[in-house]
């Protein structure tokens, strides 16, 4: 009972979906649009359960007096400042509601944007001290990578005069032809470990996701 | 397709345009000389005209088709384009439907199933159809005679779809084929994967050095195949974690990833016989947010300097983030993922990558049950599939087989 | 300036280089705040200071650059604005810098657009370049902006033979026949070159079939980094040559600023952009090759 | 007090200071332009909250330090909350609400579509994950999860199968040889240039022989040994390659966000560049 239902159900909502892929009718796409906006509306339950989460290891930290515990204030508190903002739907304190509350965007855009995009900044830094550390002619490949690589990147040297031309053409082939060919490759792979691992799903041969009893 | 309907609009606002226009832009009456020329004729009208239900859709489609006006040449700009025209009756009124550029000779009239969309089209009523050519002039153009009646409906099969159908009864049939083989008990062969290998002994340094493992699961969520492939993984490596009495932290992106995630560790503690070990806080939630989930996986690297960190799912920009921190705190790393950008960065990065594919068969590997092997050997054989495939396309191509290279050509949706 | 941040830059690589070469020399890992300073430094100094870089233009961007260059002065040259606000920073250096060369050269400039959704770009390149740094330029005997018509390669169609079936006014409302410029022209054949600068669809290769090539005259063009590759193809027998993304923009701009003087203190966005960019992967390339250079003596010491 | 402690709290103290006189010098520079105070002195706090956030994230890159802690914390807190309203606002109230009841519509002011039945199943699947949290009826929250993992493994069983793999093998139908005009024109275009026709012919077959060797390396249940050995090491070769070229290419990206975020603290803050 514990296991049979929730193996049923993926083989049942599993198979009705490779079904309606072939039905072009509206009742079929009624049953797509409908089973897409269900899985939305659960998330929201499942995002209830995230921040549960959230909140209860942070308090965790907070009542034990674990190392960094100040910090676990820190984030609780921003998570309520934003809830409370984010949900100010009765325009008690601020005169917009909801997402769009004034307090709501502004940590949005001064505190969350900044933060995310700095972040992914960082990558400019990473980049180059992975270069550094990884790029070394340990073996053939490792050789083939480094040269793929520097031909690529030496694009942006100004100062290698006529042999430009001919550094830009043949970074441009690698990234069009090997590359398109790899990527394929892979690509293919992957679609294929994908079709097997579903089907095992559907099928009830893969299940570590369900846990045991 | 995108290309088209973009010609598509910008007919669609020109028409909005040029009708709007036609009026205000009657000669200016302080330029003195006007020549003014008389109408000139107007082009050929279209011929064929024909119109059908649209096949493979969800009805409220039709397809008109007709034969380019006989000025419709190429230098010629008596001809701008063409305009297609429905009506209820063959009296009119006649409303126009689109637009298409010069030397097309192909509309499709997509309407729209709700009833109170203005663009609503009923599915089994009768219709009737003109194309008109138009020229540069607005009011200089040639209507082609009436065709109809004509009727749209939804079909229950889409025809374009059946090779994919084909290809899943095949693999179906293949993967349960060697399921079954491989359940009675035949021996079948895996080449080792080092990325896999190198698992157990990470966990064995990690007890050496009493530091946890930490696992990522990447950005994927809990329905994303390459994410159950990592539940997989992250059971045999929780099992083998509560074996050795190390420890595990498993961050996560996604609560559903989460929740599934704490079924499949505490399952695997209960496997290893020590499910008293077992803490829910191994497995938590940080934030739906990609960059602040990073941050916070960078932050518990440097802060538990984990002794070996896994990467198993799907994985975007922030790879090699979570790699270098992972690499400056001195950990071993094990990343796989099929995201295929994010490769390279894993590759240059990690001690051990699992690339593309090999993280799904890593999953099997790891579990070295017969029945996931079996699949296996199904995805090797559809792979030799592919290259006899290819093979035989290569000669289409060449000889210019269409036909072969039409099995392949699926329909986006 | 330029040769500042010439030397600038090539203390700091060489400095780098020895910095790090040493510390591998000695035996030591080079630490990653180090290799970050390093990088932080490789590009703030180049947004800061504006160190650009002149970049050599590669034969497919000198052959626009000398298409224009050597049209005999007063030729008619048609700039089409094919793309988007969205491209707009990627592309829109190439389509200022041919306006400037082109008016520099005293050619009369067409311009004209088949983008919707880039109508005001067009009008804005006139008030922006035109009017601020060619004050003398007289619109409609210089120059002379068409717009926008909706029809996208309809639109070529039509005015390869005649302009004036689709354009009976310019943007100001202005009778064609009444303009200086227009005076003599009644379709795209009777232009000198065809640019278009443009981000997809309908853009430059559009322009190559349904104008250049039909009208045989000669077309060049710049496109974003993504469709580039696709162009590629028509070059050089449809296409005069192509700038390709920023650093073509750059590589324009570059040529423009040796062969002018005039344009010294013109914004080179090209070229500003790209100063970063190229400080940033010597940097790179300086941290590989130093990286292995240490890698090989310590294998050789080692064994 | 130990020196640690004592420098910590002087950095701690010059950060304020810093901050603080970055307001005042961000709010008097708004005034300037004309805006009223309040304005002023509201945009010049969050102008620098958001430049000390970035700088606390770079700051990372030096060590783990109580700025990067703090910075990451918040950052933590303030995304799952914002995830959370708008899955909220968007989802719950924009597509669930206007679906079962009319009465709450009104409260939220969105318009009422229709009722529907069918809604209350993902409402139910929804309560069922949140038994997770109870130990005793933990377990019926696998049904929610076997609806949401066996609907989305159909959905990408058909996807993949579709655009990674049929597409992806119709596209390697490429002809092996390219208008093949005579030996003559084949040499005579003999240039690296895209458009050469031996460039053209050298692509395809590197295409060709690509994918195969690269599908010959994916091979699990085959040694890799003999002809399958020669093969798929070609196939890695391929791989390392296209990684080490992929892996440049970015580069190019990841400088230009560098460069966004120093616009933004050089330009933007500190008001060096314009």
């Amino acid at each position: 009972m514990k296991r049979q239902i929730p193996l049923a159900l993926v083989f049942i909502f599993g198979v009705i979906l490779i079904i309606q892929y072939f039905v072009p009718h509206e009742k079929s796409e009624w049953i797509f649009e409908f089973l897409m906006d269900w899985i939305y509306i659960i998330g929201i339950f499942a995002l209830a359960l995230g921040i549960w989460s959230l909140i209860r290891v942070s308090w965790d930290k907070i009542r034990l007096r674990r190392e960094n515990w100040q910090y676990s204030v820190v984030a609780l508190l921003g998570l309520t400042a934003m809830i409370f903002f984010g949900f100010d739907y009765f325009r008690n304190f601020f005169n917009a509601a909801g997402l769009q509350n004034f307090m709501f965007r502004h940590f949005f855009d001064y505190v969350m944007i900044p933060i995310q995009s700095t972040m992914f900044s960082l990558l400019a830094f990473f980049i180059a001290s992975a270069s550094y550390r990884a790029f070394r002619a340990r073996s053939l490949l490792a050789s083939l990578l480094l040269l793929a690589a520097l031909i690529v990147m030496i694009r942006f040297n100004p100062y290698f005069g006529p042999l430009t031309a001919y550094l830009e053409q043949t970074a441009s082939w690698l990234l069009n032809v090997p590359n398109l060919a790899a990527k394929r490759a892979i690509v293919i792979g992957v679609g294929l470990g994908i079709v097997a691992t579903a089907l095992k799903v559907i099928l009830g041969i893969e299940r570590a996701y369900l846990g045991k009893d | 397709m995108k290309e088209i309907l973009m010609v598509f609009l910008a007919l669609l606002l020109a028409g909005g345009i040029s009708s709007a226009g036609a009026q205000e832009s009657a000669p200016p009456p302080d330029t003195g000389t006007l020549v003014v020329t008389p109408a000139p004729a107007p082009p050929a009208p279209v011929t064929n005209l024909n119109a059908k239900d649209k096949p493979n859709d969800h009805g409220a489609g039709v397809v008109v088709t007709w034969t380019p006006s006989a000025d419709d040449v190429v230098g010629s700009t008596r001809v701008f384009g063409y305009a297609i025209l429905r009506a209820a009756t063959p009296e009119g009124p006649f409303l126009e439907r689109g637009k298409v550029p010069i030397g097309e000779g192909v509309f499709e009239d997509q309407g729209s199933l709700d009833e109170v969309s203005p663009d609503y089209m009923a599915d089994h009523v009768d219709y009737y159809y003109k194309v008109r050519v138009i020229s540069p002039d607005t009011t200089v153009y040639a209507d082609s005679e009436i065709f109809g009646p004509v009727q749209c409906f939804g079909q229950w099969f889409n025809t374009n779809k059946l090779p994919v159908l084909i290809f899943v009864l095949c693999f179906t049939t293949l993967a349960i084929f060697f399921i079954t083989h491989a359940r009675r008990g035949a021996e079948l062969y895996i080449r080792p994967l080092a990325g896999i290998e190198a698992v157990d002994e990470a966990i064995g340094r990690a007890t050496e050095m009493g530091r946890p493992i930490l696992y990522v699961l990447g950005l994927g969520t809990a329905a994303e195949i390459a994410t159950i492939a990592s539940f997989t993984i992250l059971g045999r490596v929780a099992k083998k974690v509560a074996e050795y009495q190390t420890g595990i932290i498993v961050p996560c992106y996604d609560p559903i990833v989460m929740t599934v995630a704490q079924e499949t560790v505490k399952a695997s503690y209960l496997d290893a016989g020590r499910p008293d070990a077992y803490n829910e806080d191994m497995v938590y939630f940080v934030t739906q947010s990609q960059f602040a989930y990073v941050a916070a996986v960078n932050g518990t690297m440097l802060r538990e300097l984990p002794a070996t960190n896994i990467y198993m799912g799907k994985f975007f920009a922030e790879s090699l983030i979570l790699a270098e921190t992972g690499a400056l705190a001195g950990s071993i790393q094990i990343a796989g993922t099929d995201e295929v950008a994010q490769i390279p960065f894993f590759v240059v990065a990690c001690d051990y990558t699992l690339i593309g594919e090999e993280l799904y068969a890593a999953s099997a590997y790891l579990g070295r049950e017969p029945v996931l092997l079996g699949s296996l050997k199904a995805q090797d054989y559809a792979k030799a599939a592919i290259m006899i495939m290819a093979v035989i396309g290569f000669v289409a191509a060449i000889v210019g087989w269409d036909w072969y290279v039409n099995l392949f050509n699926v329909p986006s949706n | 300036m330029n040769n500042l941040g010439l030397i600038i830059s090539l203390v700091l690589i060489a400095g780098g280089l020895i910095w790090l070469l040493v510390r591998s020399l000695s035996g030591r890992e080079v630490e990653r705040p180090i290799i970050f300073i390093f990088m932080g430094v490789a590009v703030s100094v180049p947004l800061l200071f504006n160190i650009t870089f002149s970049e050599k233009a590669t034969p497919i961007v000198k052959a626009v650059f000398d298409k224009v260059e050597y049209l005999p002065e007063g030729s008619r040259v048609l700039i089409s604005f094919d793309y988007g606000p969205s491209m707009a920073p990627e592309v829109q250096p190439m389509s200022d810098a041919f306006i400037r060369h082109c008016l520099a050269k005293n050619h009369k400039l067409f311009l004209m657009g088949l983008w919707a959704t880039g109508q005001s770009l067009n009008a804005d390149a006139v008030e922006r370049v035109i009017k601020r740094e060619f004050p003398e330029k007289v619109g409609g005997v210089d120059y002379v902006n068409i717009g926008y018509k909706a029809g996208s390669q309809g639109v070529l169609n039509v005015i390869i033979t005649d302009f004036r079936k689709l354009y009976a006014t310019d943007v100001d409302g202005r009778d064609l026949d009444s303009l200086p410029i227009f005076q003599d022209i009644k379709s795209l054949k009777d232009m000198d070159l065809l640019l278009s600068v443009g981000g997809g669809f309908p853009g430059v290769k559009e322009w190559v079939q349904f104008a250049g090539d039909p009208g045989n005259v000669p077309t060049a063009g710049g496109s974003a980094a993504v469709t580039t590759p696709l162009m590629y193809p028509y070059y050089p027998r449809q296409l005069v040559g192509l700038l390709g993304g920023i650093k073509g923009a750059a590589e324009y701009e570059s040529e423009l600023k040796k062969h002018y003087p005039q344009f010294d203190k013109m914004p080179t966005p090209g070229v500003a952009m790209m100063g970063p960019q190229t400080l940033a992967h010597l940097m790179v390339m300086a941290f590989i090759v130093v990286g292995n250079i240490a890698f090989f003596l310590g294998k050789k010491r080692d064994s | 007090m130990s020196t640690a402690r004592r420098t910590s709290l002087i950095i701690l103290a010059a950060v304020i200071i810093l901050f603080l006189v970055s307001w005042f010098a961000k709010f008097s520079a708004v005034q300037n332009t004309g805006a009223p105070f309040g304005i002023s002195v509201r945009d010049g706090f969050y102008i620098t909250l958001a430049a000390f956030c970035s700088l606390a994230i770079f700051s990372f890159l030096y060590k783990d330090n109580p700025y990067y802690k703090f910075a990451e914390h918040l950052f933590v807190g303030i995304s799952a909350a914002y995830w959370m309203c708008v899955g909220f606002w968007s989802t719950f109230v924009g597509n669930f609400i206007p679906k079962v009841s009319r009465t709450l519509s009104d409260f939220f002011e969105v318009p009422f579509k229709s009722f529907d039945i069918f809604y209350f199943i993902p409402l139910i699947l929804g309560i069922l994950l949140l038994l997770r949290l109870s130990n005793k009826y933990g377990w019926l929250s696998r049904w929610s999860l076997a609806f949401i993992v066996g609907t989305t493994a159909g959905l990408n069983l058909i996807r993949y199968l579709r655009s990674d793999f049929i597409s992806q093998v119709s596209n390697t139908f490429v002809p092996l040889v390219v208008d093949w005009e005579g030996i003559d024109a084949f040499f005579s275009d003999f240039s690296l240039a895209a458009n050469g026709q031996f460039i053209m012919i050298l692509g395809n077959w590197v295409v060709f022989i690509g994918v195969f060797c690269g599908l010959v390396y994916f091979f699990f249940s085959k040694e890799h040994k003999g002809f399958f050995g020669t093969a798929s090491r070609v196939g890695v070769w391929v791989l390392m390659i296209t990684f080490g070229a992929s892996f440049g290419y970015t580069v190019m990206g990841r400088v230009s966000l560098l460069v966004g975020r120093l616009t933004f603290l050089f330009g933007d803050w500190l008001g060096l560049i314009d």
